[in-house]
């Protein structure tokens, strides 16, 4: 890795009167920013020049909120975060405040855990296989598609936790209640529709020759760009960087499993959509795996738990591998029931950040595929 | 049919509003759509000469020719100078004729 | 008055007040909407005079390329922000050169003599005949005249790319 | 180099809460990444080095904290070239601590940089030219704590409104009422709403019983109900003259960095764009803009959203006024609402 | 000219303006019909593509749910922009609508159901569909919208763009024509004509002597009817409906009236030109009842491919849309026609244009499929896969620094 020479270039705008440059604004209100975002192109004709990300339109000040709740009582915000990896971000939180109150959650509520957050990145990259899809121009056939087996797990979370979004399961120390009895017998059900469905997306999409010639090399970025702009998960591997959190800093049991992860070559939008088609198979490869090695019986919440919790003072940077990339959440403790400070690195956040890198000099459409690459989760971004 | 003298007039007519146009016109591309009127007008007289003089001038296409040639040429003059007119616009950003006083970019 | 004359004199009113409408249109996008009304109504006029094939070439390269490549350049310089530079200050005297262009021609049109044929026996045109004709006794000028094409097809891209020393 | 600014920043005073949270701090194990710190940073800087529950952290002083950050990311036993996080904590009292999380991609290993900065007037040096991911983050943190980074390409607002220039996740803003009537006359709700319960909370000794908590919460109500002096008064609570002044401090500030920015926008705009040229001034929002009276600090956006190339004068200016107009009446609705307020309560 | 003359619809002598006004009553009411009727079967295919049901609860089999949607549109606010320019806008639904209205005339549904015979008949249809486009560039303009502008400077560059081409191939056709007509001596008139390129299919449809013309003609069809994956004049993820995203009820239901009729007569054209048109494949006589079938059968089969091209076909870019014209499209078909002609002057078979063409369509697809492999590069395998072995986090070698 070459020392030090990513530095900010300044803004270099042809100088060069090409016609009039128009500013198409785009957002909060437009089909294709995957929430209230905004983005102002500053376009020749139909080539980006430039563009201004404008955030901030969902900002609820979860951080806020949850310094003023206690620690149990914040855990439903966190699934508001990022909507589609609801299961991942109670995890983090879960994980964040065991860890400042040295609590262990037991075995078996940490393979659940690993099951649920597993099959939610399998849930949150179908997502974006619909979404995606939609961007590039399939009228709505990738979205069905991938929503079919989005139910299906929806599905599943649903008998398990009793919501279809905000599930709301995970607790401090381990689960709220226990797995409904057929849960393995149905998670290997959901396994094999899922997998299907994963067939099924990649024969669609994949070989498609319009897909290729729209997605490949569009929005390239290079490892040192992206690893200067803070972007995590995906989009990181798919630049060739194999930093992957549950290898490179491990939690929970990931080390008891079987699995690779796959990295990009180009880093370009093709290259992302590979690497997320791969990642979902690898979950499925995990969770098949946690399945059989699941107790089949034993406790889902760790012993002795005061009734309020109070962890010593102290801090923790707790990240975890969400489905979008790191997220963290700095968590310090001041020793009262109520955290002193809970800040949410998310992955949208900065992933969001390099846009313009990525956009500026390629065209209109391209804007709008390698924003939806980026897969963004406005929620998390404005948190 | 009309007779020949109202076709002739009414492209008079035309042609009198091109001129118009291009003397009053400021506007680079403006100018050229009031001489695509013109040259219009011409060709309306053309194809009338043709086939009102048919039988008197041996039967020949001569006007209609013409008037052919003359849509295939306006056609090639107006992406010139339409070209001309865009890059006027970027170097000296204007299309007003009157602005562009300068013998050198 | 037969039909056919009827129609011509409504496609010519419709035609003159279109060419009036490119002339005096404050927006220059209205301007070359009228221009495309009037060379429509110029086809019209063709189709009268029983040249079909004409009109329909007028219809083709006006209608869609000359037309589109006009709003091209339109959209693309903004010309329509600057309304007030639209007229210059010779107003009246253009007026009177152009009313006296067409009063000079009216009045050599009506004093002239033409030899033509009774409107009422002229025939349709052959127009399959055009094509002999253009490919025979006109084919070197013809050839000339996509010569001609290819050049300013070139010239127009040459003229519309950015420079690549200039900076 | 860019240090000089806080001179205090060092070594902020020892106040209870300080002295508990040393108690507390655990040195890191030896060999570490805290060692490898101290043998790549230059002597001049020195180290204060924690184990957290996961990470270590390492203390430096605010003004060596770019030359400690740049030398994590440029020396070769270090190699910290992601940024994975970059916030603050504010600890009311003994000022702000700003913290960097760092990662190195091809050694694997973490870290914490720590620096503090005092409340007042909080500024640090901008790292967006060592981790471009500094440049939201950066953003995120001066909205948010009002922590001015110098240098920074682009210091506007990223998640809140584009003239709220509170801090709000300090630990002195109110929760719930500004939230309500954001950037519309907040100085008031910061008066009439003061923080209901003070953020530093008393060691208890009840342990964790929940009922004792209850008696223990029930017992202050009534104390304070008795017309007991406001001990619960939190100790970081401003009086309104030093709010005023922060107030004031803050709006100069963001007013000289939209100014800055302004001027580079008019400075591009002028050389990339003849049209706008051509027209008379590109966008004069400087000038345009008021003097931003402390009462009221829904001052005027200047127009930046859009390129001035993308507006003619007149356009700019019918915004320009409809602008003005928006925050008269905005002003004249958090009087009237302000005036009926004060009838209510007197 | 024609004059006053009395003509022949359906057996009877009438006056013209009577049966002229029959002819277009007749029209507006198949195009009304059509509209409602492919845009209930588009969300029905679409539907059973995406796996669900599409439309259920009007009327039988929801039948009945594209009428409801007119009845809605019908009674829809007409709402214009403020800042839109107002007789630009106002108009522009019209232009884009009647000139669509006007290529119906030359239109054979049979050998005799025509509205006109008009012996220009595919010239006119090219130019009077053209300016179809005038309207797309006034509704973008007048809107005031950038989108809208957006949409309609894409819509104008890609009409011109897949004009030509389609106009080339057909001339391929017109050749194929024209040396039949012309080989005892006889006159080449009426090659441009319709129906005799109808009739001139008896026992041979030109797709099997210009596969690649068919091909291309479709391609450019569906660039022109803004059809996926040329659909970025109205791309809803970019630009969210292109040149009509300002306009509502009955304007808007115009340029929906339009497309689809555009949809159905291209489609008609090309069954007309390559596919045989009212004609029993390999020749069988059939009666004026079976013929209108026949059209009805072989537009059927053509819409349902543009269906399900929209339902599987991802969105090109504008630049590569026009690339794909200019730099492939184009020259394939310059290619098409001057081989025609060389054969044809030469006298050879017409199946070696058959045989050339199809080489030149195979030629086409292969540069395509080829140029997607080479980008992909195997799709799989421009991945790395890494076990995700546990790897031991050690703090660093101390002795790399000291």
């Amino acid at each position: 890795m070459t020392q030090a020479q990513v530095t900010v270039e300044p803004v270099v705008v042809e100088e060069e009167f090409d016609t009039v440059d128009m500013n198409i604004n785009m957002g909060p209100q437009h089909p294709s920013t995957h929430g209230v975002f905004r983005m102002v192109l500053t376009v020749d004709g139909e080539q980006v020049k430039d563009v201004t990300s404008y955030i901030g339109y969902m900002h609820r000040g979860g951080e806020k909120l949850t310094e003023n709740l206690d620690y149990r009582g914040a855990l439903g915000y966190q699934d508001r975060t990022d909507y589609l990896a609801a299961f991942n971000n109670e995890w983090v939180y879960c994980n964040a405040i065991e860890r400042l109150a040295g609590i262990e959650a037991p075995e078996r509520a940490e393979y659940v855990r690993l099951i649920l957050a597993e099959l939610n990145r399998i849930l949150s990259h179908f997502m974006f296989m619909g979404a995606f899809g939609t961007d590039v121009g399939f009228f709505g056939t990738a979205f069905t598609w991938a929503f079919k087996e989005r139910e299906r797990i929806q599905d599943f979370f649903e008998a398990v936790s009793g919501d279809r979004l905000m599930y709301n399961y995970f607790r401090v120390g381990g689960l709220a209640w226990e797995p409904y009895p057929t849960f393995v017998e149905d998670a290997r059900w959901l396994l094999r529709q899922v997998e299907a469905g994963i067939a099924d997306i990649d024969e669609l999409m994949t070989n498609n020759e319009i897909m290729i010639s729209r997605c490949r090399d569009v929005g390239r970025m290079s490892a040192e760009d992206a690893i200067s702009y803070g972007v995590t998960g995906p989009l990181l591997r798919a630049a060739g960087v194999p930093l992957d959190l549950r290898v490179d800093e491990p939690y929970s049991i990931y080390d008891r499993f079987d699995w690779e992860v796959p990295t990009g070559l180009r880093g370009d939008v093709y290259d992302r959509y590979l690497v997320r088609l791969e990642e979902m198979r690898q979950s499925v490869r995990i969770v098949a795996q946690a399945l059989d090695q699941m107790p089949a019986s034993g406790p889902i919440m760790a012993e002795g738990l005061p009734k309020v919790l109070k962890p010593p003072p102290g801090e923790i940077y707790m990240r975890q591998e969400n489905p979008r990339g790191e997220y963290g959440i700095y968590m310090v403790s001041d020793g009262s029931d109520k955290p002193w400070r809970m800040k949410v690195r998310s992955p949208s956040f900065h992933n969001l950040s390099s846009l313009r890198h990525q956009v500026r000099g390629s065209y209109i459409a391209d804007a709008v595929i390698i924003l939806g690459s980026v897969d963004i989760v406005l929620c998390e971004v404005d948190r | 049919m009309p007779p020949l003298e109202h076709v002739l007039v009414i492209s008079a007519i035309l042609f009198s509003i091109g001129v118009y146009g291009v003397l009053t016109r400021r506007n680079a591309v403006n100018i050229l759509m009031s001489v695509e009127l013109m040259l219009n007008a011409v060709s309306i007289n053309m194809v009338a000469f043709a086939i009102y003089g048919r039988v008197a001038f041996d039967n020949t296409f001569t006007g209609i020719i013409f008037a052919f040639f003359i849509v295939v040429v306006a056609a090639a003059e107006v992406a010139l100078a339409l070209g001309i007119v865009v890059r006027l616009f970027r170097n000296r950003a204007t299309a007003n004729v009157d602005e562009v006083n300068l013998l050198k970019w | 008055m037969s039909a056919t004359e009827i129609v011509f004199y409504c496609i010519a009113f419709f035609m003159i007040a279109s060419g009036l409408g490119v002339v005096l249109a404050r927006n220059i996008v209205h301007s070359a909407l009228a221009l495309i009304l009037a060379l429509g109504a110029v086809a019209g006029v063709y189709v009268i005079l029983t040249v079909e094939f004409l009109a329909l070439t007028q219809l083709v390269v006006y209608g869609a390329a000359v037309i589109m490549l006009v709003l091209f350049a339109l959209m693309l310089t903004r010309a329509r922000e600057r309304p007030q530079a639209l007229f210059g200050k010779n107003r009246p005297i253009a007026f009177v050169i152009a009313a006296g262009l067409l009063t000079a021609f009216i009045a050599g049109i009506v004093a002239s003599e033409w030899a033509t044929t009774n409107p009422d026996d002229i025939e349709p045109l052959p127009f399959q005949e055009i094509g002999d004709v253009l490919f025979s006794a006109w084919a070197v000028p013809f050839e000339v005249i996509s010569v001609v094409l290819v050049i300013a097809m070139a010239g127009a891209i040459l003229l519309s790319q950015p420079d690549q020393g200039e900076q | 180099m860019t240090s000089g600014t806080e001179p205090q920043a060092k070594a902020p005073p020892k106040s209870k809460r300080a002295e508990k949270a040393e108690r507390i701090k655990e040195p890191p194990p030896p060999g570490g990444i805290a060692d490898i710190y101290r043998a790549a940073l230059p002597a001049s800087i020195p180290v204060e080095a924690e184990q957290t529950k996961w990470d270590v952290a390492l203390t430096v002083p605010a003004p060596q904290l770019r030359e400690a950050l740049r030398v994590s990311r440029e020396h070769p036993t270090l190699q910290m070239d992601l940024l994975r996080n970059q916030t603050a904590v504010d600890w009311t009292d003994q000022g702000l601590e700003v913290v960097y999380h760092l990662y190195s991609t091809a050694l694997r290993h973490a870290v914490t940089i720590k620096a503090w900065v005092p409340s007042e007037n909080p500024s640090l040096p901008t790292v967006s030219d060592l981790w471009r991911m500094a440049d939201w983050a950066e953003r995120e943190c001066r909205e948010m704590f009002g922590i001015e980074f110098e240098g920074h390409p682009d210091p506007r607002n990223l998640l809140l409104d584009e003239d709220f220039d509170l801090p709000v996740l300090r630990k002195s803003h109110p929760l719930a009422p500004i939230e309500v009537k954001q950037g519309v006359d907040v100085e008031y709700f910061a008066k009439e709403h003061p923080r209901e319960t003070p953020p530093v909370r008393k060691d208890d000794a009840e342990g964790d019983d929940e009922r004792a908590q209850r008696i223990a919460a029930a017992k202050k109500q009534a104390a304070a109900a008795a017309g007991a002096p406001a001990e619960t008064k939190p100790a970081q609570e401003l009086t309104p003259e030093e709010l005023a002044e922060k107030k004031a401090a803050q709006v100069e500030r963001v007013k000289k960095a939209r100014a800055l920015a302004a001027a580079a926008r008019a400075a591009k705009a002028g050389g990339g764009a003849p049209a706008a040229a051509k027209t008379e001034t590109p966008a004069a929002p400087i000038e345009a803009k008021p003097a931003a009276p402390p009462p009221a600090p829904a001052t005027p956006a200047p127009p930046e959203k859009k390129a001035a190339t993308d507006l003619s004068p007149e356009e700019l200016a019918q915004k320009k006024a409809a602008q003005a107009e928006r925050v008269k009446r905005a002003r004249e609705l958090a009087a009237k609402a302000r005036a009926e307020k004060a009838k209510r309560g007197g | 000219m024609p004059e006053i003359v009395l003509s022949e619809f359906a057996g009877l002598s009438l006056p013209d303006w009577i049966d002229a006004l029959i002819r277009i009553v007749f029209i507006v009411a198949l195009m009304t019909v059509n509209a409602l009727a492919l845009i209930y079967l588009e969300r029905k295919i679409l539907a059973r593509f995406q796996q669900r049901v599409g439309p259920t609860r009007t009327g039988p089999f929801g039948m009945l749910q594209s009428a409801a949607d007119a009845l809605k549109l019908l009674t829809k606010e007409d709402v214009r922009p403020t800042s839109a320019d107002r007789w630009v806008f106002e108009l522009a639904p019209y232009f884009a609508f009647v000139p669509v209205f006007l290529v119906f005339i030359p239109i054979p549904w049979t050998e005799t159901w025509i509205v006109r015979d008009l012996e220009l008949g595919f010239l006119y249809v090219f130019g009077v569909l053209g300016l179809n486009l005038v309207g797309v560039v006034m509704a973008g303009w007048g809107s005031d919208n950038k989108y809208a502008l957006l949409g309609a400077v894409r819509a104008a560059a890609q009409a011109i763009s897949y004009e030509l081409p389609m106009l080339l191939v057909s001339v391929g056709v017109i050749l194929i024509v024209a040396a039949r007509l012309t080989v005892d001596g006889g006159s080449a008139f009426g090659a441009v004509n319709l129906n005799v390129i109808a009739l001139e299919q008896t026992t041979t449809p030109f797709i099997l002597l210009q596969p690649l013309g068919f091909a291309i003609f479709m391609i450019g069809a569906l660039a022109e009817l803004h059809r996926p994956p040329f659909d970025m004049p109205i791309a809803e993820s970019e630009v969210v409906g292109g040149y009509f995203v300002e306009y509502s009820g009955i304007r808007w239901s115009f340029f929906f009236l339009a497309e689809y009729t555009a949809l159905l007569l291209l489609v008609v054209i090309g069954s007309t030109v390559f596919l045989g048109g009212w004609n029993f494949p390999f020749g069988e006589d059939v009666g004026l009842g079976l013929q209108v079938l026949l059209t009805i059968a072989k537009t059927s089969a053509v819409i349902f491919i543009l269906f399900w091209s929209r339902a599987v076909l991802p969105r090109l870019r504008i630049d590569q849309l026009m690339a794909f014209s200019w730099k492939v499209l184009l020259p394939f078909s310059i290619v098409q026609v001057l081989a025609n002609a060389i054969i044809l002057a030469y006298g050879g078979g017409e199946w070696i244009i058959g045989i050339t063409s199809l080489a030149l369509l195979l030629l086409l697809i292969g540069l395509v499929y080829g140029r997607a492999r080479t980008l992909s590069r195997g799709a799989g395998r421009s991945l790395n896969k890494q076990p995700a072995r546990p790897r031991l986090i050690t703090a660093h070698d101390p002795a790399g620094g000291d």
